[in-house]
């Protein structure tokens, strides 16, 4: 395979969402840079992003970075490592006033500030109330901080390869010597010869029956690592966000709770009130997608069937607040206003007008804790000491700095993306200036070349999207909200079968041009991959925190638990190995709403 | 080439909403009346120029094809008239876009309730002639010959 | 309900010239949308069926197709929405968008698109210092709003494919690029607006725009596009932004 | 976001130079044109093809109406307005189509010296017309 077209540069960066463009930006003021995208970088999911990017600007009411760290502290159930955490809290509020100056339209308010609102788990720590903290452009927050990011990077005349699709990564011994990719269009293999390597390939959530993301997240990245022997970390934390549309798992932002609406069961109940009974609506999203699955086992969901409402009716809501002793009060034009995709997206799948009915929500599966382990200036780590693997990098949802721990708070993510990408280029633009460019081994790409000729020639019989249905609903029933040792096994044995049939797939498309069949059929592999990384992460895990919730160990167990999981690929087969999380200020202690 | 055919092709097939008709229909009315103005202004020159050549002009566009192609520009001038004045009206007031199938559609039934009692009466007018024509025994079909009109 | 699913077919490694697939679908609920239907081909009937799609809700812009004839999104179109209420047969057509070449199926080449989007300077330009307070430069909530709606552009190009200009003649920068460009122009903290309405105000700019509204009408995200153009035009025949 | 009233204090206007540009006076001068013709070409439609018919049209009728500097100059100015308009839409047209530099560069010439010549020619004749001439 010596005709396999090969470029040079300083660094690669793989993925164009959010972090994956805010490192492209630091990374390209000290080195030459390729971002390489499977999607254009416009059609990243970072782009669904809705409620909002926390920053303790204090716009509103008093606020600190330090309640924002404790915050997310308590809500990653202490696993978060505290001090990323520190850096995160306090630059989010750089990071947010850089994307303002980079045009980012956030919403304002009258004195011509950014305006900010409430959300899940964010609150004054004195009083325990929610607290308006999350910055946000109407629902739209992640549409506007891709595009302004992007916008970026044309100014700055970054280099775009769109539509590679990136397959492997070049390790030799403890070194990075580039990726390599197919260009879609072509179906052509290229080679990316680097000092460095970035990956910000976004979540997996694809593996699940109802998620909110997209149908490209597919975990490449994380697995591409793996494979290369890169261990991935708290794979068994993924989180259900508690209000997904019903069966199609697009999602509701919390940014609805935020502005008032409230979970209701078929009795008209606001449960909520019961399992959180200070901040009810607005506690972490692991407690709420723990309650709306009670509720529906108790029988309590909308017709028995298995879900709830949310209701963000001025009526409704306007009764709460009146409740609550508050004196804001909402009308049609302020939900149009503040939540214009939502009443779009449930008028335009549901029927359902959100101004005069309450939508009907189920939990859905949404954001991956876990991820490619780093230290806070995006550097890959390999093992329990927190080795580096020098020129390795990852930022994003694929990455586990870890600043979620357990369980994400809702607009955590969106800082995440933009304070870890940003460190991880200026890192990488650094690294590149002192590395040298290491020779490329003798035929870098022939292992995966041949495994995408095996695909391609497969006959098999086995449709690839037979087994993903399949993976998607034993991953839902076994490996949901709630599991057990019962449940883990049964997901672990039937993921098992599937690898095997996995070995059997076959596809249509025998063509090199935007193959998107052979594309499809290699995901699934990375899917499958993931999912069982997750199901023999969360079996071994025996305890409840967070998004991780054992029906079989209902409570947490800190004196044996508390440490991050590693999980290494051996051969076919996978070790765990754990390493003790950094705690700083905060001691861990019950966690309550 | 085949690009443009395949543009023109397209440019009726796809399926879009009023206004793309009002485009399709405005662009081809308003060619078809500067057609018609370039034979009209040229050949009225000649009332000045060759007055005979004018007179024969004239005798030939009583015959009921122009007749009918006289009806033809009266629609083709009334409706991109109104058309037209919806256009100006949208790019300078960009705010009554809301109104852009309205308005299109209010450009149709404006055109149409003008037009028809127009059509009627020109076209009752052809009818007259013939008739008159057929009673001095001649036909309104035959085409008058140039040299009929050079004296 | 049945639906029969037309799609017009081309891989330029295979076919000659572009052909239509038939393919009947049973069990179809109302409730799906194009992108299921033609998952459903792709995954249980033919694979080489090859389309663009990722976030299934229209907000990341990659399936813009021509659905019975007119632009729009496979998956933000419910069948519900193509058929009359309690039809149990119907017949969908499906074809690549207008004025981008063929790649093939249901995919064209995007680069002339973002060629255009990149020539109006869609980014912010402002070059006074900010505010010495470290903190973000203000806005009224009004100026604000003046650019609200063209801030939700996903690049999706149903627009500019439906515009009978753009398939005459692919010069012309189309109404997705003017809508980016508006962005910028009305937004008051950005001080390139000058440089844009050049671009913009050249001849393959607004003047190719004929006030046809097919953008308007094909815009997923309901933009009112050539509500966004015609106050481009007016600030290019006004002198005022 | 609720819709914001031109007038509003708080909304921000500026100012920008604009360069000389042939399109935009072409795109003004046919709303501009269009507006006068709503009045012009639609007035002379109505009075000669339908008040009148072209069926009992004769060259005695023109002259009559030609006497008057009046009549004369009305049709004057529908010439010069509905030629340059259709002309110059003519050109839009043929521009969309036609994406050769050279030959839309020709066609333009083209148009433009027939614009010229046939206003000058009719013009010509229309101002020259002398009705009494016509017995
Ligand atoms: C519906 C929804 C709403 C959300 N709302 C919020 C919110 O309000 N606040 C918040 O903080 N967070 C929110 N999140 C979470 C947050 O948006 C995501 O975690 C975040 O956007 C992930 O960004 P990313 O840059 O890591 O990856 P993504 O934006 O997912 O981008 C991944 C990139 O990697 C590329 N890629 C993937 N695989 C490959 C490959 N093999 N080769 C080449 N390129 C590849 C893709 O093309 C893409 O460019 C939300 C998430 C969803 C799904
Ligand atoms: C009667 C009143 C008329 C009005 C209000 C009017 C208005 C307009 C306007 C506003 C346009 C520009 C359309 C655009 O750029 O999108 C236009 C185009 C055009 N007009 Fe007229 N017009 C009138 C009469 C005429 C006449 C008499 C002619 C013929 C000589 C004519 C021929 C054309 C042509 C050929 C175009 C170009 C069509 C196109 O770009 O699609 N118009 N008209
Ligand atoms: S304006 Fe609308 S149709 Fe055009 S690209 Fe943007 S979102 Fe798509
Ligand atoms: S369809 Fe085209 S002509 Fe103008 S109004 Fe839209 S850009
Ligand atoms: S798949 Fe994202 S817009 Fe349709």
């Amino acid at each position: 395979m010596s005709s396999i077209k090969t470029h040079t540069f300083d660094a690669v960066i793989v993925g164009a969402g959010g972090a994956g463009l805010m490192a492209a930006l630091y990374a390209s003021k000290g080195a030459k840079v390729a971002v390489l995208s499977k999607l254009y970088p416009t059609r990243s999911h970072t782009g669904a992003a809705q409620g909002g990017i926390s920053a303790a600007l204090g716009n509103l009411e008093e606020d600190r970075w330090e309640w924002h760290a404790y915050d997310t502290v308590k809500g990653s159930d202490y696993l978060a490592d505290q001090d990323a955490v520190d850096i995160l809290c306090q630059e989010a509020i750089e990071t947010v006033i850089e994307l303002e100056h980079m045009g980012l339209p956030f919403d304002r308010l009258p004195n011509g500030k950014i305006s900010q609102r409430r959300f899940g788990g964010h609150t004054n720590n004195e009083t325990g109330k929610p607290v308006m903290r999350a910055c946000h452009a109407a629902d739209r927050t992640g549409h506007m901080i891709l595009q302004t990011l992007y916008q970026q990077c044309i100014k700055n005349e970054v280099t775009f390869f769109d539509e590679f699709h990136v397959v492997d990564l070049i390790r030799v011994d403890n070194t990075v010597r580039g990726v390599i990719a197919i260009e879609i269009a072509t179906g052509e293999f290229h080679i990316f010869h680097s000092k460095a390597v970035l990956f910000a390939t976004g979540g997996w959530g694809r593996c699940w029956e109802v998620t909110s993301n997209a149908h490209s997240l597919t975990g490449d990245g994380a697995v591409v690592c793996l494979r290369r022997g890169i261990p991935l970390e708290d794979m068994e934390f993924f989180q259900f966000h508690p209000t997904g549309i019903y069966k199609l798992g697009i999602l509701i932002t919390e940014g609805v709770r935020g502005e008032g609406g409230v979970l209701l069961n078929d009795k008209g109940e606001r449960f909520m009130e019961r399992y959180a009974p200070t901040i009810k609506d607005l506690a972490s999203r692991d407690v709420v997608s723990r309650a709306i699955y009670l509720e529906i086992k108790a029988g309590r969901g909308i017709g028995g069937k298995n879900y709830v409402h949310l209701d963000v009716t001025p009526e409704t809501v306007n009764k709460y607040l009146a409740e609550a002793g508050e004196t804001r009060r909402i009308d049609r034009a302020y939900i149009e206003a503040k939540l214009p995709d939502i009443a779009d997206f449930t008028r335009t799948y549901l029927g359902v007008d959100p101004v005069k009915e309450p939508m009907p929500v189920q939990p859905t599966a949404h954001y991956a804790m876990g991820g490619i382990p780093t230290n806070v200036d995006g550097c890959v780590v390999i093992d329990a000491n927190n080795t580096v693997l020098p020129g390795l990098y990852a930022a994003g949802e694929v990455a586990c700095v870890s600043v979620h721990g357990a369980n994400r708070l809702g607009t955590n993510s969106l800082v995440d993306l933009v304070v870890f990408g940003r460190r991880a280029g200026r890192h990488m633009a650094e690294y590149c200036q002192g590395a040298d460019l290491l020779p490329l081994p003798e035929g870098a790409a022939d292992e995966v070349v041949a495994e995408f000729e095996r695909i391609r020639n497969n006959k098999g019989g086995v449709k690839p999207y037979e087994l993903r249905k399949r993976m998607q609903h034993t991953m839902t029933e076994n490996v949901g909200v709630f599991r057990t040792e019962e449940t883990l096994s049964t997901a672990l044995t039937e993921l098992r079968e599937l690898r095997q049939a996995y070995q059997d797939v076959e596809i249509d498309d025998k063509g090199k041009r935007f193959n998107t069949d052979l594309l499809e059929a290699w995901e699934l592999g990375c899917l499958l991959e993931i999912a069982e990384v997750t199901a023999v992460s969360a079996l071994a895990r025996k305890e409840s925190r967070g998004g991780h919730a054992r029906d079989d160990f209902p409570k947490r167990n800190d004196e044996e638990w508390l440490k991050h999981t590693l999980c290494h690929k051996e051969g076919d087969s996978y070790r765990l190995d754990y390493k003790p999380v950094v705690i700083g200020r905060y001691q861990p202690k019950e966690r309550v709403y | 080439m085949s690009s443009l055919m395949l543009t023109l092709r397209e440019s009726m097939r796809y399926r879009g909403r009023s206004g793309h008709w009002s485009w399709l229909a405005h662009r081809i009315s308003g060619l078809a009346i500067l057609g018609f103005l370039v034979i009209h202004v040229w050949d009225t020159a000649n009332a000045f120029f060759y007055p005979e050549v004018y007179q024969w002009s004239l005798a030939v566009f009583k015959h009921p094809f122009f007749g009918l192609g006289e009806i033809g520009i009266m629609a083709a001038v009334l409706y991109h008239a109104f058309n037209g004045i919806r256009i100006t009206l949208l790019d300078f007031k960009p705010e009554w876009w809301k109104y852009q199938q309205k308005s299109a559609t209010i450009v149709w039934v404006l055109f149409f309730v003008i037009f028809i009692p127009i059509a009627l009466l020109m076209f009752s007018n052809i009818i007259s002639h013939c008739s008159e024509l057929a009673a001095e025994g001649a036909s309104c079909w035959t085409i008058p010959r140039l040299s009929d009109f050079l004296q | 309900m049945q639906v029969q699913l037309r799609i017009r077919r081309f891989n330029p490694e295979k076919d000659e010239k572009p052909w239509w697939g038939e393919y009947t679908l049973d069990n179809v609920n109302p409730n799906d949308s194009v992108l299921d239907l033609l998952h459903r081909v792709k995954w249980e009937i033919d694979g080489t069926l090859t389309l663009r799609r990722s976030c299934a809700h229209g907000v990341c812009g990659s399936d813009a197709m021509r659905i019975n004839g007119a632009n729009a999104l496979a998956c933000k179109t419910l069948v519900a929405r193509l058929i009359k209420e309690g039809a149990t047969q119907a017949r969908i057509q499906v074809e690549p968008i207008l004025g981008l070449p063929v790649v093939k199926d249901l995919v064209v080449d995007m680069e002339p698109f973002f060629e255009h989007y990149k020539s109006v300077k869609p980014y912010f330009i402002n070059n006074s210092p900010p505010p010495e307070n470290g903190r973000e430069r203000l806005q009224s909530p009004e100026d604000r709003a003046r650019y609200d709606d063209t801030t939700k552009c996903i690049l999706c190009a149903a627009c500019t494919t439906s515009c009978p200009s753009f398939w005459a003649d692919g010069r012309y920068v189309g109404p997705a690029a003017i809508v980016q460009a508006h962005r910028f122009i009305f937004d008051s903290r950005d001080e390139g607006y000058a440089e844009r309405l050049k671009v913009v105000g050249d001849t393959f700019g607004v003047w190719r725009c004929r006030t046809v509204f097919n953008c308007t009408n094909a815009c997923p995200r309901e933009i009112e596009v050539t509500k966004a153009i015609a106050e481009v035009k007016r600030a290019l025949t006004t002198g005022k932004v | 976001m609720t819709a914001v009233s031109g007038t509003s204090e708080k909304v921000t206007r500026r100012a920008v130079q604009l360069e000389a540009n042939f399109e935009r006076i072409a795109y003004l001068g046919m709303r501009m044109s269009g507006i006068v013709l709503l009045v012009l070409a639609v007035g002379h439609m109505m009075i000669q093809h339908v008040l009148n018919s072209s069926t009992n049209l004769t060259i005695q009728f023109v002259a009559e109406q030609w006497r008057s500097w009046g009549w004369k100059s009305y049709d004057m100015l529908l010439l010069i307005f509905a030629f340059s308009h259709g002309i110059n839409g003519l050109r839009n047209v043929l521009s969309d189509y036609i994406h050769n530099d050279k030959i839309m560069k020709g066609i333009n010439v083209f148009l433009a010296v027939f614009l010229v010549v046939t206003i000058l020619w009719a013009g010509f004749a229309i101002a020259r017309f002398d009705p009494a001439a016509i017995q």
